[in-house]
């Protein structure tokens, strides 16, 4: 069992990795890329039983992988 | 039935006769695990197969010198019970591979070559030679071996200090990350790498094994082909977050009395620390492979033999004193196991789940690896240049413009911004300068280093060249009061099997052995990385040197910089405009060709001695004079400074542009007041110095013979060159 | 004063700080290994730079769980000095004693030199020894400093005179160009609201010492065991 | 419309950050979680119909997004 989290930042957060990953596709010459926004994929083994809980899962997201300041999060649990 | 087809010997990189040599040690055929290890043990990185007759000619003592090569690093003694111990090692072929983890691995790799004989680390230096700039991989390149050589080098806390960045089109399929470590050690608590002790508990601890960079050994030791980037998965991911673990566990390991000898875990991993350990030591070792800390599941005694994986660490424990090192480890959540123990039957007998799976003897494998004197031949030494067969159609001052803002010569700030070079706060000296000077902590004493290569002489004269590089290295400890203490070699090559090309690394370590030799300044230690090479083109000779010196009292240091207006600039050597082989030659001419200019070794001496006298005396600007000649070294010192100079040229010189950009060696630039100008010059010349007054300091342009040019604007163009370079692929 | 230095795995600048507190103090301060639950008894506190966890995830994140930080916010709370450089100034963010985050520097790249800041501030106890408008030397040495928060954030620590320090040039001019990581308003350090805990990028502790290139470090711990003793 | 990228570390690729992170969700207590492994999500938004191409967004993930010498990707395009 696993859990996929995703972290993005809010919106109105500054992303200074997006902005230059956007202007260097620019110069790679991909065009007609608009706002380009970087956040983190995590992927949790989950060994026990007792984790299994979205809610259990949210607190780690809550406590240490997301900064709630200025990111989100989204947790998904699969087999 | 034999599972060892000719497929897999040849897939092991060993040759015909390696493999007979292989089956008469050990009186059978090997398994895959004891192929494995033959393979990594006899690969060209690890044996110095190619390179070992020639290494044994080079002058490896002083009375200064605590360990020369041989053991994980060098040791000088400083005194006081004080210790420095360093050594460069390349990463060239990770590096070009994978940028950043290759780069940062190789800072990793050399850093635990030095805390492991007892050094905290006290600084770091890189020497890069990347292809041509417009070539299209260099920009890449670049970014990704800078931004990783700081990436490991600033999480771990150690400073890069000093180092090079060069440009060649040699290197446009090769590129060279040659990074050296310093560290400071209590000069009666060193450690070595000797195991001793029957019965006594071989102990593994730092990261665990995965299948990071197997056979990346012998991957260090082939051509380059195209379809060498396959290879890729077996790249090695740097963790400097443990590192600095490892380094700070391994530190308070040492205190703790329990350690019999202790060996990093470096190229061929497990294998290369095991043999070397027991074959110093005299000893056998059974190791329990099952044992071993694994970071994935169904691993082989195959791959853990083999395995690269970074921030591991093999002791040899006292016995009894392992809870001791457990606690340790356990402070520092570090991995810990006792993998075995030591026996006294010579051999390597590897288990797994109590299975034998693998027995050699140590000796004969680690000791009778091949030694070869491979076929050379010796680089013809071109024609000299008279200036006159230097065409010169340039004014001086575009000229000066020109050569400041070459890749080749511009200011390299835009790298060492990018390193944390005052972490540990003792950095006296920070780059920019001839030599970094790093403070001995709680000390006034200071260590200056340095690192230096001049590919293009070695390449038209490996000889001279080679003792060009020791020179230039002694002029840039010198130049800033510093006594050179010793070297460490790092001798990238082309591929040995071909005689021109071994004709350059015999004629280059001739160079640099005559040259310690004549300085007393030995060559502590060293690494050979041979086959930079791609589709047959290969690189220039470049031996990198990375030298270490030592000054009493930091405070009496010199410094390029002008410092104030109207003192007299006094050029220490002799001005004879040799334009052969030079940097104006090459960028304003387009001409790679001519005999480079030679070094004289006893009138070196002499120079170098009288220049470091008088910075302890009060001098307190010096640089010595490299590319570019010179005009180039006035203008570094007015730019420093932000001043500006008057230089007149003399009247009787054959070619004002040969005097100001000739490359004659053994020459230092230093400023004196005017008014004892007259006396320094006597001075110098009883010492054996010719010393000529050229012109004073002063305003805010360099002034040569009439044509000026402010120092605002070389500043510009020396520090624009590299930022612009690199914001064109941002 | 009676000082502490917090040591995280992964700290690299606490012997920095140890021996720039030292300068100004006459003895070396007590350093405190994060596994600590409890701190000694001192008026001031020192959470220094590094790479503490490696900086992954996020610079700070992973200290600022570490059991001497519950101490360290209590003690806070109670009024005691807390400085916080760089890797300090980011585990203060985490630690929620600070306002804000620092992103990665706008260029992206580490920035390792010396920049000039103006004072903004200069009637706490950390800066008194500086004047308001005054521009000093102190390096930075960082690749995530770019300080970002909400405009009602922002406008508060405006406000409240919590900017300690802006990013400037040599001549105390706060423009684009001296902005060197991207920070809001070329914010370069912060105070919290009481004033008794300051957070920023640049090291004062890396030029307390004429042979390392500059001293406009040294007043800010002048000032604190002035304040302190 | 836009593009989801999913950018992870291969398998048996040394994983620092999540080893860390794994270390740290012990030490607070969150126990039953196994292995951790952290990648990239990246959202870039599409403002021309010449990008849409899941092939073009894979280029661009081969140049710049992903180091394939490490890293594995993933896109998917979502209205
Ligand atoms: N890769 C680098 N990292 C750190 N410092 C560098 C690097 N490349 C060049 N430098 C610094 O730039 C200065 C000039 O380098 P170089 O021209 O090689 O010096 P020199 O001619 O005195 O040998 C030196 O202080 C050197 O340490
Ligand atoms: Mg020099």
């Amino acid at each position: 069992m696993k859990a996929k989290v995703h972290v993005t930042l809010k919106n109105g957060v500054l992303d200074p990795q997006g902005k230059a990953v956007e202007h260097a596709l620019g110069t790679l010459g991909f065009a007609g890329v608009g706002e380009v926004r970087i956040g983190k994929y995590i992927e949790l083994e989950l060994t026990d039983d007792a984790v299994k809980s979205k809610e259990n899962i949210e607190d780690m997201c809550k406590q240490l992988l997301a900064n709630t300041v200025i990111e989100n999060f989204d947790v998904e649990i699969v087999e | 039935m034999s599972e060892i087809t000719p497929e897999i010997v040849k897939e092991h990189g060993l040759s015909e006769d390696e493999w007979k040599l292989c089956l008469e040690i050990m009186g059978r055929e090997p398994n895959l695990n004891e192929l494995g290890i033959f393979s990594v043990m006899w690969s060209e990185h690890c044996s110095y197969k190619s390179s070992k007759k020639w290494l044994k000619t080079l002058p490896t003592e002083a009375p200064w010198v605590i360990c020369g090569p041989g053991e994980n690093a060098g040791i000088i003694d400083i005194g006081d019970n004080q210790a420095i111990i360093f050594k460069m090692e390349s990463h060239n072929h990770p590096s070009y591979i994978e940028p950043y983890q290759g780069a940062a691995t190789g800072i990793g790799g050399i850093l635990r070559d030095v805390f492991t004989m007892g050094a905290r680390p006290i600084c770091n230096l890189n020497a890069l030679r990347f292809g041509e700039p417009d070539h299209e991989k260099t920009r890449h390149l670049v970014s990704g071996v800078v931004e990783g050589i700081g990436g490991y080098g600033n999480c771990v806390g150690v400073p890069t200090v000093a180092g090079e960045c060069e440009f060649h089109a040699s290197y446009n399929g090769n590129n060279l990350v040659n990074a050296m470590a310093v560290g400071l050690a209590d000069a009666d608590k060193i450690f070595y790498s000797a195991a001793a002790g029957v019965g006594n508990p071989v102990v593994y601890f730092g990261s665990k094994t995965g299948r990071d960079g197997i056979h990346g050994a012998t991957m260090a030791s082939a051509e380059f082909t195209e379809d060498s980037e396959e290879k890729r998965p077996t790249v090695q991911v740097g963790d400097p977050f443990t590192e600095k673990l490892v380094i700070e566990a391994t530190l308070e390991l040492m205190k703790t009395g329990s350690i019999v000898a202790i060996q990093d875990m470096g190229a061929a991993g497990l294998t290369s620390s095991s043999f070397e350990m027991a074959s110093k030591g005299g000893v056998g070792v059974e190791l329990e492979l099952d044992q071993v800390p694994m970071r994935e599941e169904g691993m082989t005694p195959y791959e853990l033999m083999l395995s690269e994986s970074q921030e591991r660490m093999l002791v040899i424990l006292k016995p009894g004193m392992e809870d001791i090192a457990k606690a340790v480890m356990d402070k520092w959540d570090l991995e810990f196991a006792v993998i075995g123990k030591l026996t006294d039957t010579g051999n390597m007998v590897l288990k797994w789940n109590g299975e034998v799976v693998g027995d050699l003897p140590i000796d004969p494998l680690a000791l009778a690896s091949p030694e070869y004197d491979r076929p050379w031949v010796k680089t013809p030494r071109p024609a000299e240049l008279k200036a006159s067969d230097v065409e010169s159609n340039v004014g001086r001052i575009d000229a000066l413009k020109t050569l400041i803002a070459h890749p080749n010569m511009a200011s390299k700030r835009w790298i060492w911004e990018q390193y944390d070079h005052m972490v540990m706060g003792d950095t006296v000296g920070r780059p920019g300068g001839d030599s970094a000077i790093v403070r001995v902590h709680e000390t006034n004493k200071g260590i200056a280093v340095t690192s230096d290569c001049t590919p293009r002489y070695c390449y038209l004269d490996p000889h001279e060249g080679g003792k060009q590089i020791v020179a230039e290295t002694y002029r840039n400890i010198t130049a800033v009061g510093a006594k050179p203490m010793a070297v460490t070699d790092n001798l990238n090559f082309g591929n040995p099997e071909r005689p021109e090309i071994m004709g350059q690394i015999v004629g280059c370590i001739e160079g640099i052995g005559e040259a310690c030799r004549a300085l007393e300044y030995p060559i502590v230690s060293g690494n050979v990385s041979l086959y930079n090479e791609t589709n047959g083109t290969g690189i220039l000779p470049t031996p990198t040197l990375g030298a270490v010196g030592l000054i009493a009292d930091v405070d009496k240091a010199a410094s390029v910089a002008f410092k104030a207006e109207g003192q007299a600039i006094v050029v220490l050597g002799e001005t004879k405009g040799w334009l052969g082989a030079s940097r104006y030659l090459e960028v304003l001419c387009g001409r790679e060709e001519g005999a480079p200019p030679p070094v004289d070794l006893a009138q070196e001496l002499a120079t170098g001695n009288f220049v470091r006298a008088e910075i302890l005396s009060g001098i307190d600007t010096c640089h010595d004079i490299s590319d570019g000649g010179l005009a180039v070294a006035l203008a570094e010192m007015a730019m420093a400074g932000s001043m500006g100079c008057t230089i007149d040229i003399p009247a009787n010189v054959e070619a004002a542009y040969a005097w100001l950009f000739g490359e004659d060696q053994g020459r230092y630039i230093v400023t004196v007041d005017a008014d004892k100008a007259d006396a320094f010059v006597m001075k110098a010349g009883e010492a054996g110095v010719t010393a000529n007054i050229v012109g004073k300091t002063g305003g805010s342009d360099v002034v040569l013979g009439g044509e000026a040019v402010s120092v605002a604007e070389l500043k510009d163009l020396h520090e624009g060159w590299m930022p612009n370079y690199m914001a064109a692929a941002e | 004063m009676k000082a502490a230095v917090i040591v995280f795995p992964g700290s690299n600048c606490d012997r920095d700080m140890l021996v720039g507190i030292e300068h100004s103090l006459g003895r070396k301060p007590e350093m405190v290994w994060h596994k600590e639950t409890e701190l000694p008894d001192v008026d001031f506190i020192a959470v220094p730079g590094g790479f503490s966890y490696g900086d992954y995830l996020r610079c700070g994140a992973m200290s600022a769980h570490s059991p001497i930080m519950r101490e360290v916010v209590k003690k806070a709370n109670q009024g005691v000095r807390v400085l916080g450089v760089c890797n300090g100034f980011q585990i203060l963010t985490e630690a929620g004693l600070l306002p804000g985050v620092l992103m990665r520097n706008a260029k992206l790249r580490f920035i390792c030199k010396d920049v000039h800041l103006r004072v903004e501030n200069a009637e706490t106890e950390f800066t008194n020894k500086y004047t308001a408008g005054q521009a000093i030397r102190i390096p930075v040495a960082h690749h995530d400093g770019n300080f970002f928060t909400d405009d009602d954030t922002l406008a508060a620590l405006e406000g409240n005179g919590q900017v300690a320090f802006r990013y400037c040039d040599e001549n105390g001019n706060v423009n684009e160009a001296s902005n060197i990581n991207g920070s809001r308003n070329n914010i370069a350090g912060i105070l919290n609201e009481k004033k008794n805990v300051l957070g920023m990028m640049p090291h004062p502790e890396r030029l307390c010492d004429a042979q390392l290139g500059g001293t406009d470090g040294k007043p800010m711990f002048d000032a604190l065991v002035e304040a302190l003793s």
